[in-house]
């Protein structure tokens, strides 16, 4: 049984369709990665799946559970974490202090997330990101590719089995892009889930296992990378949005 | 820090030490609390003025001779900044610190029954003039060791002055009236003097034979006209402005404007106010005062407290008359502190006060004191002649001598 | 060494002016505290705190006249009660928030005035309610001043202490990521509303304390001591002393409600400093007087924290 | 049925000084995202020069005047002066109005004092229209305002300033990006808002008495009415100011009296919960979610 499985979601915005009826199906251990130029509703369909919207119709499961409509905090707690696209922090709090909000609710609620992995501790998640030296520092006066990383310290202290990332290389250096690479291969080996959004099909292609294609709200293919870049709509939507 | 500590206890013992040394003989303390700022200053004024007033004219005039020695007053007066903590915190100073034996004010109910909490266990006089103190002074209360036995209330009960004032606006305005007055509107603010004074008006106005209408305005109301045009709505052959006297003389321009009724009677507004800000009506308008009035009083006694009162340099307000709450009682004091021989004998003072009688200012007949601590005197209500600011006729209306049915009195 | 001199004060002997202004801060102080918390830590700032103080106070005073309950026993009638309203008027807060929220607090105290007001003889309408005086209890005579300045003290204190822990645990953390970031404290699992609705009823419960302390203190309550204004005046309070710190409330009520007596200042020119005064610390000293002090004494004492 | 339409006009007169202010404070909280919690103190100041300006024995209109100019005036010194440097922290630049508003009051009460002030009527006529009284002041006001929002109004939705600043509320920073000067429209704004709050202040002085403290009974009533409304709508300031006015004249008129301020605020309450971007929509409000 796939650990996520959206069927036919659905979601307007006053009268704009985001989403047309879209089915996907993710599981544990595997990278997969969801591509489409912007607008296509790739971040629309995070924000469904992990509940910061209703959707308009459709359904999504969790481990074959209905978790459709549930509240963002719900979701969470059942081991679905995500990360966003702004590189979002508690800006005013120090690093350290961010990664144990996390931490403490990661594992008061460890009863009912699926989990992979048991933190010691809120600075052995730091070390594992790699922000361990600037544990002190406020989380708002970080430099960008540092923010990003804390992004994903936050949902993995939550100790989550499928890990929704927002465009997480957007913005990031060559060389920060390739820590950040690292690390999710590792989360992969530690047997967690990871599901990106971006539309780097170069990046995407080199790192997910397998790709999903959003144009307009609809899913236009799916596959492994080899056979997905080379699907000819798939190649049309990327033309005609990169030129 | 512990040194600073204890030079600072040092210090502050030492001082109190030394204010207790210098002030042993022939010095009657009194303490005042009133507002001299914050909201209630214009009120509070006044109280502090006729202190000053009174003590001075008792200590010109040699002194009080209690058992053999001449006491002079001291008067200790302390802002309240219109803050009832401020309030507290000042009885305590002039209670406890400083040990006056006696405290005036204050402007306000609920600072009166607060700070009498504080003179009552300490065994210290209060005179307060606020009549909605008879709400709680009662047999239990004013008993040896009630709260309230050594606090005692310088404004008339409110159902006498309820049936004077009633009496006086009613006499006054049924001559000038097409057909005998039938249908009042009670218009007062909805505080707690609001709410407390007009209960009882209406039943004094009801045993005259009135149907009455009570309408209640929120507190801070500056735009009377919805309300106003309501009450029109009722057809009143009288609109009785009832308490307070700063915001009637906001009503009462805008009730002319909107022509509500056929006459109007203004409470605690002063001839003099009515003449200094030129109000003028066709409409018959009848005018009361607390509790005497400053402008056109037909008294020469009350003429002459005024024209001091005023020399002293105190400001000719809607409040000024407030003052003749305060002053008489300082004289009554005095001459029970020489009866009883003695200035800390609370109990025996209080005794005397309550069998004494004393002619003062504000009552053409000696005031004394009910078994409840309330004093009585009769109400004054004059009448302006239409159409013009400075012409009055006067009457003087002695207290009913029973509660009007329905109203259980205190 | 605060804690020293707030025991110490009686002794000083400065006399009962200063002991009963002593004990109106203090008053103040427990419930600034559950502001404190609300906005200092949750970010939710209120114009509408006295409501839930004259809330604790009308219970205590309530329950006294109708049921003969005395102060000790009323202690957690009037803290639940005000509890519950806060959690009550919380409810908003997680539909509308900022601003909105603010005026709704506002136009809840106004509420909460005219309703006092109407009451008839159940609040004792606009005169207001008589209080007695604390029970004795272990034979300690809560009518000398000094006892009542004491019992205050005492619950500042533990109010300073379950400041001082609320800050430094879990719940503390979680309610200061929701004040820097709510979509992303949702997303990490926490339940904003129930920890907002949470931390109105700890600040009311601050607040229902503070309100039968004062109850009892002045012995007689009315309408007027919990409108708007006084609302207004706590809110002053908390962000002139600062509400992130743990003095920053005690700062701010002694800075409002005991400096301007005991230096005799003006009540308007000290209304007017205290609005220059919050100018200056929005400009220039964000975290209020008590960060600014912290401020001072690091820069002063530069090894003693290293 | 005369007593009603003699309510229907009491209310719109009061509703006209809430519109003012609710405009002003509709239009800087739209766009500057700026709560003035000191925006009623700029109507009661412009109420109290009025007040000394008829007092020194100016002309009424004249004096109207020189109110405007001079909260005008007292607007762009709050904006350059203070409001300015919280742009990015609205949360802050509240704390400082309430400062203001602390300020503004006691300092009026330092000049003049507390005691409510009055000015002689203007026109003192009354007009007798089948039966209804209708002061002739009060009707001016009510042409005054609905000349004001007419201006407005126009000005807002037919002018390029207009088109430019209504691009600015709705999204600032792409407004910036096509070359709007955002931050001096914040300035005008402001200014605009504090002279309505002075016209606002100097008209209400004309139909009763205003205190020290009249602001912040007001400032409430201005909110409440741009919330209403909707943030940054005109109109919707209108619509919120009439509505409210005819709760506040009609709940005197027929409610139990001493309820009167509590109909008005139960309505506020129960609007901000259940629309809180507000009955015709504006820019959205600072939602909690």
């Amino acid at each position: 049984m796939p650990a996520l499985e959206v069927i036919g979601l659905q979601k307007e915005f006053g009268g704009v369709t985001a989403l047309a009826g879209v089915d996907i199906s993710i599981e544990t251990g595997k990278i997969a990665g969801i591509v489409g130029p912007n607008g296509s509703g790739k971040t629309t369909l995070f924000n469904v799946v992990a509940g910061v919207y209703k959707p308009t119709g459709g359904r999504v499961l969790w481990h074959g559970k209905d978790i459709t409509g549930k509240p963002t905090y719900e979701i969470n707690r059942r081991g679905l974490a995500r990360t966003f696209q702004q590189a979002m922090s508690f800006s005013g709090l120090s690093v350290r202090e961010n990664v144990q909000i996390s931490y403490e609710h990661g594992r008061s609620h460890s009863a009912t997330s699926q989990r992979k992995i048991n933190w010691s501790s809120p600075d052995e998640i730091l070390s594992f990101v790699g922000l361990d030296r600037v544990a002190n520092e406020l989380a708002g006066s970080m430099p960008f590719g540092n923010l990003r990383l804390l992004g994903l310290a936050l949902a993995l202290s939550t100790n989550p089995s499928l890990l929704l990332l927002d465009e997480p290389a957007a913005g990031l250096s060559e060389n920060e892009s390739e820590v950040l690479t690292n690390l999710i291969l590792r989360l992969a080996e530690m047997e967690i889930g990871v599901c990106l959004i971006d539309h780097d099909m170069f990046f995407m292609g080199a790192l997910c296992e397998r790709l999903i294609v959003l144009n307009f709200g609809t899913k236009i293919a799916e596959g492994p990378p080899s056979i997905v870049l080379n699907d000819p709509s798939v190649v049309e939507v990327y033309l005609g949005i990169e030129k | 820090m512990i040194k600073l500590i204890a030079v600072c206890a040092v210090s502050a013992f030492t001082g109190v030490m030394i204010q207790k040394s210098r002030a042993q003989d022939q010095e009657l303390k009194i303490g005042v609390v009133a507002a001299e700022s914050g909201s209630f200053v214009s009120a509070g004024n006044t109280i502090v003025a006729a202190a000053r007033l009174a003590s001075q004219q008792i200590n010109d005039s040699g002194g009080i001779n209690v058992g053999g020695k001449t006491y002079k007053i001291k008067l200790y007066i302390r802002d309240n900044r219109t803050d009832v903590n401020v309030t507290i915190a000042a009885a305590r100073e002039l209670v406890n610190d400083i040990g006056v034996t006696a405290i005036w004010g204050t402007e306000t109910h609920d600072f009166s029954v607060s700070m009498a909490k504080i003179t009552g266990s300490a065994k210290v006089l209060q005179f307060s003039g606020n009549s909605s103190l008879g709400a709680v002074l009662d047999d239990k209360s004013v008993a040896p060791g009630g709260w309230l036995h050594y606090t005692f209330q310088t404004e008339p009960q409110e159902w006498q002055r309820s049936g004077s004032t009633a009496e006086g606006v009613l006499t006054l305005l049924t001559p000038l009236l097409p057909h005998p007055p039938q249908h009042s509107v009670v218009f007062v603010g909805n505080d707690a003097t609001g709410q407390y004074l007009s209960s009882h008006y209406v039943k004094a106005l009801e045993a005259r034979g009135q149907k009455v209408d009570l309408v209640k305005y929120p507190p801070d109301t500056t735009d009377f006209s919805p309300l106003l045009t309501r009450i029109k709505g009722l057809n009143p052959d009288i609109v009785h402005f009832w308490y307070n006297g700063d915001s009637t003389l906001t009503a009462f321009p805008q009730a002319l404007k909107l022509d509500v009724a056929p006459s109007y009677f203004l409470f605690g507004v002063d001839p003099g106010i009515y003449q200094q800000r030129q109000l003028k009506s066709d409409k018959p308008v009848t005018l009361s005062c607390v509790p005497v009035c400053w402008g056109a009083s037909p008294s020469p006694v009350v003429q002459e407290y005024f024209k001091k009162y005023f020399d002293l340099g105190a400001s000719k307000g809607p409040q000024s008359s407030v003052s003749l709450l305060y002053y008489d009682y300082f004289f009554m004091y005095a001459k029970a502190l020489e009866k009883v021989g003695s200035i800390d004998k609370p109990d025996q003072i209080v005794d005397a006060l309550l069998s004494m009688s004393y002619q003062g200012v504000v009552s053409p007949v000696p005031l004394t004191f009910n078994v409840h601590h309330q004093v009585t005197f009769a109400t004054q209500v004059s009448l302006v002649k239409p159409g013009t600011s400075d012409q009055f006729v006067s009457t003087i209306q002695q207290p009913p001598p029973s509660p009007p049915p329905g109203d259980p009195g205190g | 060494m605060i804690l020293a001199f707030l025991i110490a004060f009686p002794l000083l002997n400065l006399g009962y002016r200063f002991l009963s202004l002593a004990i109106t801060t203090g008053v103040t102080a427990i419930a600034l505290y559950g502001l404190g918390i609300q906005f200092g830590q949750a970010g939710i700032m209120s114009v509408g705190h006295a409501a839930f103080v004259g809330i604790g106070a009308y219970t205590a005073a309530i329950v006294a006249g109708m049921f003969g309950i005395g102060f000790w026993l009323a202690i957690p009638l009037s803290i639940v009660m005000s509890a519950l309203c806060a959690g009550m008027v919380g409810l908003p807060s997680l539909r509308v928030g900022g601003q909105h929220y603010i005026i709704i607090t506002f136009c809840f105290c106004a509420l909460l005035q005219i309703i006092l007001t109407n009451g008839g003889t159940f609040t004792g309408a606009a005169t207001g309610l008589d209080v007695g005086s604390i029970d004795h209890l272990f034979g300690i005579n809560f009518d000398q001043l000094r006892n009542i300045y004491y019992l205050v003290t005492l619950v500042l204190i533990i109010c300073l202490v379950t400041t001082y822990l609320i800050i430094n645990s879990p719940y503390g953390r979680t309610l200061r990521a929701i004040r820097e970031n709510e979509m992303l404290a949702r997303a990490i699992g926490i339940n904003i509303g129930l920890h907002k609705i949470g931390v109105f009823m700890v600040s009311g419960a601050f607040a229902g304390m503070a309100g039968i302390l004062q109850a009892y203190y002045l012995r007689h309550i009315s309408p007027i001591l919990y409108g708007p204004f006084p609302s207004l005046y706590l809110a002053l309070m908390i962000m002139l002393g600062g509400s992130r710190l743990i003095y920053g409330p005690l700062i701010g009520a002694v800075i409002v409600s005991f400096l301007p007596e005991i230096m005799r200042l003006d009540p308007i020119d000290s209304r007017i400093a205290y609005g220059i005064g919050l100018l200056i610390v929005v400009l220039l000293l964000p975290g209020g007087v008590s960060a600014g002090l912290l401020d001072i004494y690091r820069r002063l004492r530069p090894r003693s924290l290293k | 049925m005369e007593i009603f339409f003699q309510q229907l006009v009491n209310s719109l007169s009061v509703a006209s000084v809430t519109i003012l202010i609710g405009m002003g404070i509709t239009l800087i909280f739209g766009l500057a995202g700026i709560v003035n919690f000191a925006h009623g103190e700029f109507l009661m100041v412009g109420g109290m020069a009025t007040w000394f300006l008829v007092s020194a024995g100016i002309n009424f209109f004249i004096a109207v005047l020189g109110a405007m100019i001079l909260v005008g005036f007292l607007g762009f010194v709050a904006e350059r002066g203070l409001f300015r440097f919280t742009l990015e922290r609205p949360m802050n630049g509240f704390i400082m109005s309430i400062g203001l508003s602390v300020i503004l009051q006691h300092v009026v009460i330092r000049l003049f004092n507390e005691v409510q002030k009055t000015i002689p009527d203007p026109i003192g006529q009354v007009w007798v229209v089948h039966g209804v009284d209708i002061i002739v002041m009060r009707a001016i006001v009510i042409a005054i305002t609905a000349i004001v929002v007419a201006i407005t109004y126009f000005c807002i939705s037919r002018s390029r300033y207009g088109l430019a600043l209504t691009a600015s509320i709705a999204d600032p920073d792409t407004a910036a990006l096509m070359g709007i000067p955002v931050r001096r429209y914040v300035t005008g704004v402001f200014i605009y808002g504090s002279v309505l709050a002075g016209l606002g202040g100097a008209l209400m002085i004309a139909l009763f008495p205003i205190t020290p403290f009249t602001g912040s009974v007001v400032i409430i009533r201005g909110f409440a009415v741009s919330l209403i409304g909707g943030l940054g709508n005109v109109g919707g300031a209108v619509v919120g100011g009439l509505l409210l006015g005819l709760v506040d004249g009609l709940s005197a008129g027929y409610g139990f009296p001493e309820w009167t301020d509590a109909y008005s605020l139960v309505l506020m309450i129960a609007i901000l919960i259940v629309r809180p971007q507000g009955l015709l929509g504006g820019t959205l409000g600072p939602k909690a979610s």
